[in-house]
């Protein structure tokens, strides 16, 4: 079966022009090679890329780790882990990192009893899911608002969370953060560093309260119904383009990258085990 | 003089309009007491960020240029907005920066100098405060700050921030960072890649060939066009995207409802379960907001455009049937009989009898309504369709680009007052003239 | 009493091509029109990720997901109905604390643009442009703004609704006032009444049953734009199911909850403004 | 010609008329006259098939009208004109449109939905409507007409139809006393030119005396009185309107004449 | 008491008052009279400052109210009360409300908001409309009352002002007979009783003469003419009407009287 054209779903979490820039030579590439119309879409949160996955009208994305474990729960037939990003330090995993205003007198988890505790987006790996399985883990208790924290509440993204953790909004929040680098800077790149860069916060002000262990990176995905042949020729791009064309690479991958490897659905199962548990 | 009863009557008559008076208002206040503290607005003033409020304001009239050093090759760089697409080609600068091999030069303006100092150093020149002169030793920094630090300095061991009303100044190990504020949207006809940055449009239009590939006007427009910070070309098909969903959305409704009113409607239809039936279908349409079509059609037609569009349909079919059969029945019967007599048959006494009475009505509703879902389709954009109304709200995720969330604000107002200047033009034109 | 036969001749001459510039024109919008919506529907379907045709048959997939994750768990809806009550109250407190605050600068910035009621007759077009904007801006853009300055939560979506409504009723209600009776206003002015008064006693006495019919149906689309703002963080039922719905399967059953108190919630207080809007303008038939 | 027998229609229990018989074998100029509620409007309906009646037929040359079913109850309607007290034309619409309308029980539904009309229809609408004094409003919105040049528009309608009779529900009782004479006129007219049977109900015995060759009385749903405007005397129509000694005639009276005629009547209000 | 010196007022190029001047120095009962257009209402308009003057002044013991602005302008308004031809009352007040609004001037905006009259001015109010027999009606809406009865709740609220001057502008001229007489006769009951100063526009020339002590008449803006009732003769009447030797009193008169006087005048339109 041949298909007509190729559309690619946008995660949210930039401007949806500068994604839409970014993305437009991986458009232009795809459509020279699989010769057919190549569109891009970039909807305003992860549930529409993954809506559209699901009903067949997007064909290929670079998921989070939490999106494909959604996305495998509501269809495990609709898409499959190709590749996955490779970090400079070779690794493909990042954290969550739980931080605090400084001035606030928190310091650590503990410090947290009692407090204001703010996720990001419910289908953020790093915003929610995994600090909602391991900080129980950490601190003994659940996350039910006035069990061991005050209050939990969701700020809906990763900017949205260090801006109501540096306004006192919440006392304590998770982003996610690559690890490397600095904390004063914001490390090297995570949603902290894109907080620095824009001048919303000084990280003097902040403090690091907890750190998970590492997530892996989101999978880029194909819908499973696709020709065998457009697969293989996707994946090829994508797997040589930071090699071929390392400029068009630096806005596919969002930043500096090593490169991509393959990987497979198996990478993913703690991610859909976890999901599950939160689940009704 | 009147008698006692009548003052006595005319007491009680006042009493019971005081009652009246003063106790509608004493409930309404009681409520919103009541919502007040529900929605913990003392709380507020404590909550709101009057500097984010600040930054909205400057930014939303100013932008800022970033000159980095990188601390550890010591590589020095200036892009507008710090964005990569502002970039000044390497080794050159804005003229009020002094690129002078060792030590760098910023002039940030009455008199605010700041230098960047070989071997990682900082030198910052404020008029009646005095200078201070930082530097990154090993992992720490090391000022010539003593004693109480002013609160628009930030200094911890490992970072200093200045703010001054001339611009910002910040030194981590990293990078050695200076921010300089001006007034207006820079770049927003021509980036700096363009020959044309730095030309005014006379200039532009009248003198000699700029480009030497391209006349004046076509490469001018060219390079505005598709200006890659402000993407004109992007944002204008975007606002198209949000009329043609209104459009594509009121109209087909429209259409849609039309035959369905008269379903709906006691005096065309006989049946009256299935009238209703379909006033319940209406009822359920409406009641489901145009958001949640959203979210149940953006399955089955993934993002874009046809779904925003497919989303107010749903919602205006129940507005549309609702309001169609109320004024189906509220037709003038004489002119139907009037047709009737003549030996007309169903249609035509529906086509002359019914329609030219109901078409104003009708085509004044759905005017109304073009313009109602311009605004519904900003919205339905933002969500999940496309569109301005997406634009604008990843530009404000973003929280750094209030300029762009400004220009794409007023673009939206403007949007919608020209439906809707225009939905009243076409009203008066098809409803009143003909 | 007939003309001659050259006056019937131009008298058909002219009816004739009266209609059929008529035909014509009345045509050619029809033409344009019809163009306009198949090439805007080619466009959107082309634009869009899936095409229409395509997607057609698979528009019951999504209802039918939530369907197959509510169904299990029946029994659990009332517990989620509970929960959610809060935040379904907070909705429409907003609304109706929002249209209440609009409604009064409704009244306020109507009167001051109706010519023969305004306070500062030169202000009138000022007034009325003022309107204009508030009326053109999404309650959203105000509600994102807000929300930055001064967090998530009720009181960005309040003041957002409440700026929105009180263009679009001020708009609505200076068509009221443009058919008040001015006599009354003259009376009470001879008298040497304040502005306020003669607004306040005058107008308002013969307004008010329209305004508050307005207000009404304002209040109807408000808990719609509430609901909506909640999905962009400003409180409410809004913003739960939007995290229900985003986290999809698993706590669809959350959303269906949800989804079914928004739905009763819409119906109950359209039918009953539509109830108590017929009785009024009924009453104020006679 | 036209034969009604035993025509009877009952709202619930109430005989809106009953038992109605008469028949005309010539084109006539018939007035109903009776009061408000005797049943007059009722009895035209039931000829036009605007309403359907209980029992009785109305006979047309032989076919029982009441029971046409589809086209040919259509055809009846076409050939039988009716013309209505609020005139009950489109009015959004332009005189001649309004005039074509006469025209759809013989056009194919396709053409006059698309508002295309022959030519020919065209120029006979502009001709009667010339013939009526009304060919300079042609272009006109009907609702930007006076009453009276409504009427006239309504009767061009009717004329349109070329039918064998006119029905008219009191056409000239929204009308002042002057458009209503220029109607009645033009009633007569046609009638006496054209030779078409005029079915009119009147509320006025005068108009009645002065414009028809027989008078048909109905009180309450029963024709009471059948004759020519001579046998109408003023005791008849006392019986005609249930009324007492008291019964003025000039009370019902619509025509134009001159003041002297008429002592003006004032009422003295008592002092306070 | 009150001196007029040489009021103008201009819509545009049209002058509606012209130079007027006259003055008033002791309580008196003034009628002023003019064909329509002729400018009466806007000079008493001008006087209660509902319009402002072009130039010219007015003087009122020896203040310039022309100039007067904000409070002092209210003031004014308050001590010099209005009446209209159409009552101008609020319709769907009751009657005491409307006649306590001519308190409005004096009394702060919340407590006429709130409706927090005090007690007095509710019983002086039922006074002052028992005065003119209308306190039965005290409790119903202004609307359910007919002209008179309405124009005495006017002039109730115009008493309620407590005023030094009431101006009333055709305070007759939507009334019946009976009622124009009431109401004429309760104004010259209050200039009697009260000795307040009363200058009432009137239309018909018999109520000037019948019920003012001065008559002021007014042609296109300019005062032609300012005396006593018996100074004004047909002849000046002519002038002032600015009509022909057809002019006739009757025409204007609005005086109930026997009923023969008047020869009732019927139009004969022309037939078509
Ligand atoms: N559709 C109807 N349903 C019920 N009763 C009706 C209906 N139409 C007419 N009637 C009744 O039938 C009786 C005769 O009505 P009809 O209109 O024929 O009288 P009419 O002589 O035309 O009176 P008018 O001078 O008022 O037009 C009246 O009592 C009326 O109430
Ligand atoms: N607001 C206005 N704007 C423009 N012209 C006005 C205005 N008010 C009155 N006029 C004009 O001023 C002139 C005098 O009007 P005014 O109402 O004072 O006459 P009047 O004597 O009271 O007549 P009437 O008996 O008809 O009430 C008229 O020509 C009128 O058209
Ligand atoms: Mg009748
Ligand atoms: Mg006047």
């Amino acid at each position: 079966a041949d298909i007509e054209s190729f559309n690619i779903g946008l995660l949210g979490g930039e401007n949806a022009q500068d994604r839409l820039n970014n993305n437009e030579c991986l458009r232009a590439k795809t459509e020279e090679l699989l010769g057919v119309e190549t569109k891009l879409f970039a909807p305003a949160d992860y549930n529409g890329v993954i809506q559209g996955l699901l009903g067949g009208t997007i064909d290929m994305a670079w998921l989070g780790a939490s999106g494909y474990a959604k996305t495998y729960l509501s269809d495990p037939e609709a898409v499959e882990p190709i590749l996955v990003k490779v970090n400079n330090d070779g690794g493909y995993g990042y954290y969550s990192v739980g931080f605090a205003r400084k001035d606030s007198g928190i310091s650590s988890l503990d410090d947290m009893k009692g407090k204001v505790f703010g996720f990001g987006d419910p289908n953020s790996t790093s915003g929610f899911l995994i600090p909602s399985i391991e900080i129980p883990e950490a601190t003994g208790s659940t996350m039910t608002s006035g069990d061991y924290f005050g209050e939990v509440k969701f700020t809906g993204g990763h900017e949205q969370t260090i801006v109501a953790v540096n306004a006192g909004d919440v006392d304590g929040g998770v982003t996610w953060a690559d690890g490397l680098g600095e904390w004063e800077d914001g490390y090297n790149s995570g949603a902290l560093r894109r907080a620095v860069d824009a001048g919303l916060v000084d990280m003097n002000d902040l403090v690091q309260i907890w750190q998970s262990k590492p997530i892996p990176e989101g999978p880029i995905v194909l819908r499973k119904d696709l020709p065998e042949d457009v697969k293989v020729k996707f994946t090829a791009l994508m797997a040589s383009l930071p090699a071929m064309d390392p400029e068009c690479a630096y806005g596919v991958l969002s930043g500096e990258a090593k490169g991509v490897m393959p990987i497979g659905h198996d990478a993913y199962e703690v991610i859909i085990e976890a999901r599950k548990l939160k689940s009704n | 003089m009147a008698s006692v009863d009548l003052y006595a009557s005319a007491d009680r008559l006042f009493l019971r309009k005081r009652l009246f008076t003063l106790g509608l208002p004493a409930a309404i206040l009681a409520y919103l007491v009541y919502v007040f503290f529900a929605f913990d607005i003392p709380g507020l003033a404590e909550r709101a960020r009057w500097d984010n409020a600040q930054t909205l304001t400057r930014d939303a009239w100013s932008h800022k240029t970033h000159v980095t050093r990188d601390n550890r090759t010591g590589e020095i760089s200036a892009a507008i907005e710090g964005e990569r697409k502002g970039q000044y080609p390497q080794g050159t600068a804005p003229e009020w920066v002094t690129l002078d091999g060792t030590t760098t030069q910023v002039d940030l303006g009455s008199g605010h100098a700041v230098y960047f100092l070989p071997g990682n150093g900082l030198r910052y020149e404020i008029p009646g405060f005095g200078t201070i002169e930082a530097a990154i030793q090993g992992r720490k920094v090391v000022t010539n700050l003593t004693g109480d630090i002013p609160g628009w300095i930030s200094l911890s061991k490992t970072r200093l921030a200045i703010t001054t009303p001339e611009g910002r100044v910040s030194l981590t190990r990293n990078k050695t960072e200076v921010f300089n504020y001006f007034p207006g949207w820079e770049l927003f006809f021509f980036t700096l890649k363009s020959p044309y940055y730095g030309h005014g449009p006379l200039q532009i239009l009248f003198s000699e060939q700029i480009d030497p590939t391209r006349s004046n006007i076509a490469g001018a427009w060219n390079d505005f066009w598709f200006n890659e910070m402000w993407r004109h070309a992007d944002v204008a098909w975007a606002m198209f995207e949000t009329i043609l969903m209104a459009f594509l959305g009121t109209f087909g409704a429209a259409i849609v409802a039309l035959p369905l009113g008269f379903l709906a409607a006691s005096n065309f239809s006989p049946f009256w379960a299935a009238r209703f039936g379909i006033r319940r279908v209406f009822d359920f349409l409406r009641g489901v907001d145009g958001l949640i079509w959203t979210i149940v059609l953006s399955r089955a037609f993934g993002p874009g455009p046809m779904t925003g569009a497919l989303a107010i349909l749903l919602t205006d079919t129940g507005s549309f049937g609702k309001m169609f059969s109320e004024a189906l029945e509220n037709v003038d019967e004489k002119q139907i009989e009037g047709v009737a007599s003549t030996g007309a048959k169903t249609i035509q006494r529906y086509r002359f009898g019914v329609i030219p009475q109901v078409t104003p009505v009708l085509l004044s509703q759905v005017l109304y309504y073009l313009e109602s879902n311009t605004r519904s389709a900003t919205i339905i954009g933002a969500i999940t369709g496309g569109g301005i109304g997406l634009l604008l709200t990843q530009a404000m995720i973003t929280q750094k680009d209030w300029e762009e969330v400004t220009y794409y604000i007023v673009l939206i107002i403007l949007m919608v007052m020209m439906m809707d200047s225009f939905s009243g033009w076409l009203r008066r034109r098809l409803i009143k003239g003909e | 009493m007939s003309h001659t036969a050259d006056q019937l001749e131009t008298t058909r001459s002219h009816y004739l091509a009266l209609i059929q510039r008529k035909r014509l024109y009345g045509g050619l919008m029809l033409g344009v029109f019809a163009l306009l919506l198949i090439s805007g529907f080619m466009l959107a379907d082309d634009r869009n990720a899936g095409g229409f045709w395509a997607g057609l048959p698979n528009i019951l997939d999504f209802p039918a997901d939530v369907l197959a994750d509510t169904l299990p768990k029946l029994d659990q809806l009332p517990g989620h109905f509970l929960t959610y009550l809060p935040a379904l109250i907070e909705t429409i407190n907003i609304a109706a604390v929002s249209t209440m605050i609009g409604a009064g600068f409704a009244i306020v910035l109507s009167l001051l643009s109706t010519r023969g009621l305004a306070r500062w007759p030169r202000l009138i077009s000022l007034f009325r442009r003022t309107m204009d904007i508030m009326r053109a801006i999404p309650e959203i853009v105000i509600a994102l703004v807000l929300i930055f300055i001064l967090g998530g939560g009720p009181v960005p979506a309040m003041i957002a609704i409440a700026f929105h409504t009180a263009g679009a009723l001020g708009k609505l209600f200076s068509e009221v006032n443009e058919n008040a009776d001015l006599k009354p206003v003259e009376g009470l002015s001879s008298v040497g009444a304040s502005w306020f008064q003669r607004m306040f006693l005058g107008v308002l006495p013969q307004v008010a049953p329209n305004y508050f019919s307005y207000a009404l149906l304002r209040f109807e689309i408000n808990i719609r734009a509430s609901a909506i703002l909640g999905f962009v963080g400003a409180g409410g039922i809004g913003y739960e199911l939007k995290n229900a719905m985003s986290w999809g399967l698993g706590k669809y059953d959350e959303a269906a909850a949800i989804f079914i108190l928004l739905f009763v919630t819409i119906v109950i207080f359209d039918q009953l403004s539509s109830h108590v809007r017929n009785g009024l303008t009924h009453k104020g038939g006679h | 010609m036209l034969t009604v027998e035993n025509l009877t229609k009952r709202f619930g229990a109430n005989a809106a008329v009953d038992n109605a018989s008469f028949s005309i074998d010539r084109p006539a100029m018939i007035g109903v006259i009776g009061r408000s509620g005797a049943g007059k409007s009722t009895l035209l309906r039931m000829i036009n098939r605007l309403t359907d009646a209980t029992t009785g037929r109305i006979l047309f040359e032989g076919t029982d009208v009441t029971t046409l079913r589809g086209k040919d109850r259509r055809a009846w309607q076409a050939s039988c004109a009716m013309i209505f007290q609020q005139f009950n034309l489109v009015p959004r619409m332009d005189v001649v449109s309004n005039v074509l309308h006469g025209t759809l029980g013989k056009r194919s539904t396709l053409t006059t939905v698309f508002n295309l009309f022959p030519k020919s229809d065209i120029h006979q609408a502009i001709d009667i409507l010339d013939r009526l004094g009304m060919a300079d409003h042609a272009p006109k919105r009907a609702e930007a007409l006076s009453g009276g040049q409504q009427q006239r528009v309504a009767i061009a309608r009717a004329l349109m139809q070329d039918p064998r009779i006119i029905l008219a529900d009191e056409p000239i009782a929204s009308l002042d006393p002057m458009n209503a004479q220029t109607v009645m006129e033009a009633l007569r007219r046609i009638h006496e030119e054209d030779g078409r049977t005029v079915l009119a109900n009147l509320h006025t015995l005068d108009t009645a005396r002065r414009y028809c060759d027989r008078v048909i009385g109905m009180r309450d749903g029963r024709i009471v009185f059948d004759g020519t405007p001579e046998q109408l005397t003023t005791g008849v129509a006392r019986d005609i309107y249930g009324a007492g000694d008291d019964f003025s005639e000039a009370a019902t009276s619509t025509e134009i004449r001159e003041p002297a005629l008429v002592p003006p009547k004032v009422v003295l209000p008592e002092f306070a």
